[in-house]
């Protein structure tokens, strides 16, 4: 069971190595952010995998990072979106948004 | 074996980290070579801390603890590009913007 | 084959390091450096560090990645983000390589280990997690200046601020459609994280966890509930909020200080109540660090106006 | 409750509660702490002068587990004259940091950085764990750094992020060297270092830190951070930040050198050391003579009497610690740090006032000043007594020192460097001296208060004070020294 | 028996990550590679997650892989339905 463990953690490593090359590649941002998110996933079966190899406590590490998986890609939708604090799922922006707020900036 | 492994590749990415630092003017790169070269290094720690037969705990915090500085420094220097560009246009220092600039 | 394996590690660690530092955009290099962040996590599992490891996942990917993302996108709305073609440069590349040679070469100078011995002191820590018991105990006063550290860097963060943004709230002011998907992730996530977070803080003391650990996983559900509209951003002026920014370091020094009272020396947790003053000085700091690192990643307020 | 422990901690708790209280009660919680605070550190000298060094054993364990503290006589004269520079710091920037013309942004952030800033300085001169020291620099260079981008404009932006730049990479180079230390020796304890065995790891490590520290401390060639950066800043943090912050890191390099791996200071090293520091003294002073404004003036000032300090090197190291003359050249260097924090102080915190007068640092407008602001003017040139060493100021006593002992050791060459920078500090303080003392005025100034003015006349006169008095701080400086040059005495 | 299980549901893992690699690598276009990616490596991690279970020793244990697979499900549909989202609203730039 060890070596087969330790042969599926390499061949892991391995696809994840492959999707570095798509982040590498790109072209668009998504395309690198998408392939991030392969790592991220990949890197939590790592962990899964060497949980049941070293020492169970691993299962904390591989919670917190699949807790924290979105954390960068939502950051990422956030940077890409016209004022960098939107949603790409907001069919028109909000008139109001800025209502909470005690200037509206000057465009120039 | 394993540990000469870390121990080298820490080594490798404290070397990337000097080269990205000294050849790449972009300051959000710089801050990126920052981080390799405290990772690196505490990957070396790492290594050597984990030579004796039971593992040093004293790396071990010694180390969360740069880990947690070194946010502390990456926000700041994070905070000081974005305040520089919304200023000058420009994310890298006036003295390095002529290099900077003559590429296409 | 545990060594084939770290091999395979190592060579993706130090592809990805190479990749963040070579070629030509940043947006790029901040994408390998969040999955070099995870990849060393995954070295630090190899190494037995386990608490380094939940350390590196949380802050050294997740929140370090938000925070160069967020920044590349300020940059390209500034369009300060271009970077110009990379040239190879040979003084930088003899001088990375001189260094990394030089390491290479201590490595294998090193004497045999010589750790100091704990097997006296790690009984009377009052915790069973040894890294805790070097954090909160041996070397309270590093924990205690590391906690100002980041309250420092926050304070910096906030000067980076336009005069005319002062009074708004920090960071930008985000924004989501309320009944979408980033809304919906901003409601499940953050009650999920919070029970994570808080028995983190609970475990570390006797196996992995900590109150750094358990801080940051907090900071980021917060950031994920404020990124999504769920949570407003605080201002600068409310007294609440700055309040819990300076709870765990006023408590930890005040326990310090109540040692060096009471007869026990600054910093001195007397054994038999070492354990829950360990408790209550990591779930105030917790606090802290939480509140700390999510603005510290939020940044100043920025109402996105043009400098005067 | 021991005064170290108070120096330690009133600082921070200070700091802390000036970001948690209203702004309306902030500046008055920031002065109580630092009056108290300078209480505590004057308790603390006394302490030290009588009791000799104060240790504090954090935890009650034991390096190489815990971590110590040691105040000695060195440590408590710079926490003494930190306590004596802030306190004019904080007077002075009760009219210059707030709430107006500053703004609410300058005003929140000035306080609590400048107490975080003490508190680090404190942490960094007892420390006796290398690690510990880390973090204190940390702390010390993110807290100067953000007080040089309050003042927010770009040029102080970029002058902010070349500080941090040079900042970070002298910090990391001096954790690779912690990093190797700990990974040879099992401890990061100054005193547990100096009885170590030797090891051929050792020579990287001390290299690697001693190159970090010096970036810190801005020697040359590390200096070109320095004078755009202490000129950017507003004039109180400025005074802070050149007249204290390079304090620190010398002090570890000076730790390292005499205590930790004296065995290591070979007769080669230290002469580099402090070949870099005369080329600092003359590239400095060169550099000085030809600015315009008065805080650059006064900032490249700064690059060249820091230079001075690593003339302690080759006169006091190594296998010189053991001869007659070692204990002069100690004292002295320590004394050009004093008289250098305490004049350097003066002379910001005027550049300060003559600013807020006519709204400029250009030597042009400042023609006349003299005559409008008297007390401020006198405490610029007597401050610049000090800087240039005359008797009987402090800077007088450091440079006496430090000159009789390179005759007495035969490294002539150094006392020309003493005598040329002196020289040099002659013409650049010359310039703006004579322009605030001629009789015509340029710009018609603006009222200030006579407190304001006082400010710096009370610092430049503790500076003249420390060489009118200067057996009393001479014998404290010899508590707890380094133990092979008490042999030598 | 229990081993037996945890050898095939890890190889069936293995073979869906490797899938959306491949997916990743040989697509054509942004949202093709994107629709490959998301279903394939989160029933690559079930599946390995799962074969895992098997050697748990406790039921926390087992309660907590339960959890990583829901949080990276969670995560996953989030992440792709936004970062597709992204793709389509912005431009195509460097």
């Amino acid at each position: 069971m060890t070596v087969w463990l330790h042969i599926v953690a390499i061949v892991l490593l391995a696809s994840l190595g492959g999707a570095l090359w798509r982040v590498w590649r790109g072209p668009s941002p998504a395309d690198r952010m998408m392939a991030a998110q392969l790592v991220g996933t990949g890197g939590v079966a790592v962990l899964v995998v060497l949980a049941a190899l070293q020492d169970w406590t691993l299962l904390v590490v591989a919670l917190a990072l699949a807790l924290l998986a979105a954390l960068a890609a939502v950051g990422f939708v956030k940077a890409e979106s016209p004022d960098g604090a939107g949603d790409p799922e907001e069919t028109d922006p909000p008139e109001d948004w800025r209502t909470n707020s005690q200037k509206v900036p000057q465009d120039g | 074996m394993s540990l000469t492994i870390f121990a080298l590749t820490g080594a490798a990415l404290i070397g990337l980290g000097v080269y990205g630092l000294l050849a790449r003017l972009h300051l959000l790169r710089r801050i990126i070579a920052f981080n390799l070269i405290g990772s690196g290094l505490f990957l070396f720690f790492g290594a050597t801390g984990a030579r004796g037969e039971i593992l040093d705990p004293i790396p071990q915090a010694l180390i969360i603890t740069g880990i947690v500085v070194a946010l502390s420094a990456s926000a700041l220097a994070v905070g000081l590009v974005v305040a520089l560009a919304q200023g000058s246009g420009r994310a890298s220092l006036p003295e390095d913007e002529d290099a900077e600039g003559r590429a296409p | 084959m545990s060594a084939a394996l770290d091999l395979a590690l190592c060579a993706l660690i130090l592809g990805v390091g190479l990749a963040s530092m070579a070629g030509r955009g940043v947006f790029r290099a901040a994408i390998f450096f969040i999955t070099y962040g995870l990849l060393v996590a995954i070295g630090w599992a190899r190494l037995g560090a386990y608490d380094v490891a939940l350390a590196e996942a949380a802050i050294g990917s997740g929140l370090t990645g938000v925070l160069l993302l967020a920044a590349h996108g300020r940059l390209r709305r500034l369009r300060a983000a271009a970077e110009s073609l990379s040239r190879f440069n040979l003084p930088a590349a003899i001088a990375g390589g001189g260094v990394a040679l030089s390491f290479g070469w201590a490595w294998f100078a090193l004497p045999v280990p010589r750790a100091p011995d704990l097997t006296y002191a790690l009984p009377q820590a009052g915790v069973g997690n040894p890294v805790t018991a070097v954090l909160l105990n041996f070397r309270a006063w590093d924990t205690l200046v590391e906690s100002i550290v980041l309250l420092a860097a926050l304070i910096g963060v906030w000067m980076m601020a336009r005069d005319a943004d002062w009074d708004a709230p920090l960071g930008l002011r985000y924004h989501a459609r309320p009944s979408g998907v980033l809304a919906s992730f901003g409601r499940i996530l953050p009650p999920v994280g919070l029970i994570f977070g808080v028995y983190l803080v609970w475990a570390g003391a006797e196996s992995t966890g900590g109150a750094f650990q358990g801080g940051t996983v907090l900071a980021a559900v917060g950031l994920v509930a404020m990124m999504a509209g769920i949570m407003r951003p605080p201002r600068v002026a409310q007294g609440a909020w700055r309040a819990a920014l300076v709870l765990g370091p006023v408590v930890f020094l005040g326990s310090g200080l109540a040692g060096a009272a009471l007869g026990a020396g600054f910093l001195t947790l007397p054994e038999a109540l070492a354990k829950p003053a360990i408790l209550t000085i990591e779930a105030a700091l917790t606090v802290s660090i939480a509140v700390t690192l999510a603005l510290l990643v939020l940044g100043p307020p920025d109402e996105g106006g043009q400098q005067a | 409750m021991t005064p170290l422990v108070v120096v330690l901690s009133l600082p921070l708790l200070t700091a802390l509660s000036a970001i948690a209280v209203p702004a309306s009660m902030r500046v008055t919680v920031a002065l109580g702490g630092v009056v108290t605070t300078l209480i505590a550190a004057l308790w603390l000298g006394g302490v030290v002068w009588h009791g000799g060094p104060v240790v504090l054993v954090l935890g009650g364990w034991q390096p190489p587990i815990g971590i110590v503290l040691r105040a000695d006589g060195l440590a408590a004269a710079l926490i003494v004259m930190s306590a004596l520079v802030i306190a004019a710091v904080a007077a002075a920037a009760r009219y210059e940091m707030a709430p107006t013309p500053a703004g609410p942004r300058a005003s929140f952030g000035f306080w609590p950085l400048m107490l975080l800033l003490w508190a680090a300085l404190n942490a960094v001169f007892v420390s006796r764990d290398l690690f510990n020291l880390y973090v204190g620099l940390e702390l010390l260079s993110l807290a100067a750094v953000a007080l040089v981008a309050i003042s927010g404009t770009a040029q102080a932006l970029a002058s902010a992020m070349r500080y941090l730049l040079f900042a970070l990479a002298g910090s990391l180079l001096y954790l690779a060297g912690v990093v190797l230390v700990y990974a040879t020796h099992g401890t990061l304890d100054i005193t547990l270092l100096g009885a170590r065995v030797p090891s051929p790891v050792d020579a990287l490590a001390l290299g690697l830190m001693t190159a970090g520290l010096l970036a810190k401390t801005a020697l040359f060639p590390f200096h070109v951070w320095l004078p755009p950066a202490h000129s950017a800043a507003p004039a109180p943090a400025s005074a802070l930040l050149s007249a204290l912050v390079p304090k620190g890191s010398f002090l570890i390099v000076m730790r390292l050198w005499f205590e930790a791996m004296p065995d290591l200071a070979a007769p080669s090293a230290l002469l580099a050391l402090a070949a870099m520091g005369a080329i600092a003294v003359i590239w400095g002073g060169a550099l000085a003579l030809v600015q315009a404004r008065l805080k650059l003036i006064v900032a490249y000032s700064t690059v060249a009497q820091l230079g001075y300090l690593f003339l302690v090197f080759p006169l006091a190291g190594g296998d010189g610690i053991n001869q007659p003359w070692a204990a002069g050249a100690w004292t002295g260097a320590i004394f050009q740090a004093l008289s250098h924090g305490l004049a350097k102080a003066a002379m910001f915190l005027a550049a300060g006032i003559y600013i807020a007068a006519v709204g400029s640092d250009r030597l042009g407008d400042l023609r006349g000043l003299a005559r409008a602001l008297p007390m401020t003017s006198f405490a610029f040139a007597l401050a610049a007594v000090t800087l240039l060493g005359l008797p009987p100021s402090g800077g007088f006593t450091a440079k006496y020192l430090l000159m009789t002992s390179a005759f007495a050791s035969g490294q002539w060459v150094w006392a020309i460097v003493l005598a040329g920078g002196g020289l040099l500090a002659a013409l650049y303080l010359y310039r703006p001296v004579a322009a605030l003392f001629t009789r015509e005025i340029r710009v018609r100034p603006r009222a200030i208060p006579r407190a304001w003015q006082a400010i710096p006349l009370a610092l430049a006169a503790l500076a003249i004070l420390l060489g009118l008095l200067s057996a009393m701080p001479f014998d404290l400086l010899q508590i707890g020294r380094p133990k092979p040059a008490e042999d030598g005495l | 028996m229990a081993d037996l299980a945890t050898y095939i549901l890890t190889a069936s893992g293995l073979v869906f990550f490797i899938a959306g690699t491949v997916g990743l690598i040989r697509f054509p276009d942004t949202f093709s590679r994107l629709h490959a990616l998301t279903k394939a490596d989160n029933l690559g991690l079930g599946l390995i997650a799962g074969g895992v279970a098997f050697q748990t020793e406790t039921w926390a244990q087992l309660a907590m892989l339960t959890l990583i697979w829901v949080l990276a499900l969670l995560a996953a549909g989030t992440v792709a339905q936004l970062v597709a989202r992204a793709a389509l609203s912005t431009p195509e730039q460097k």
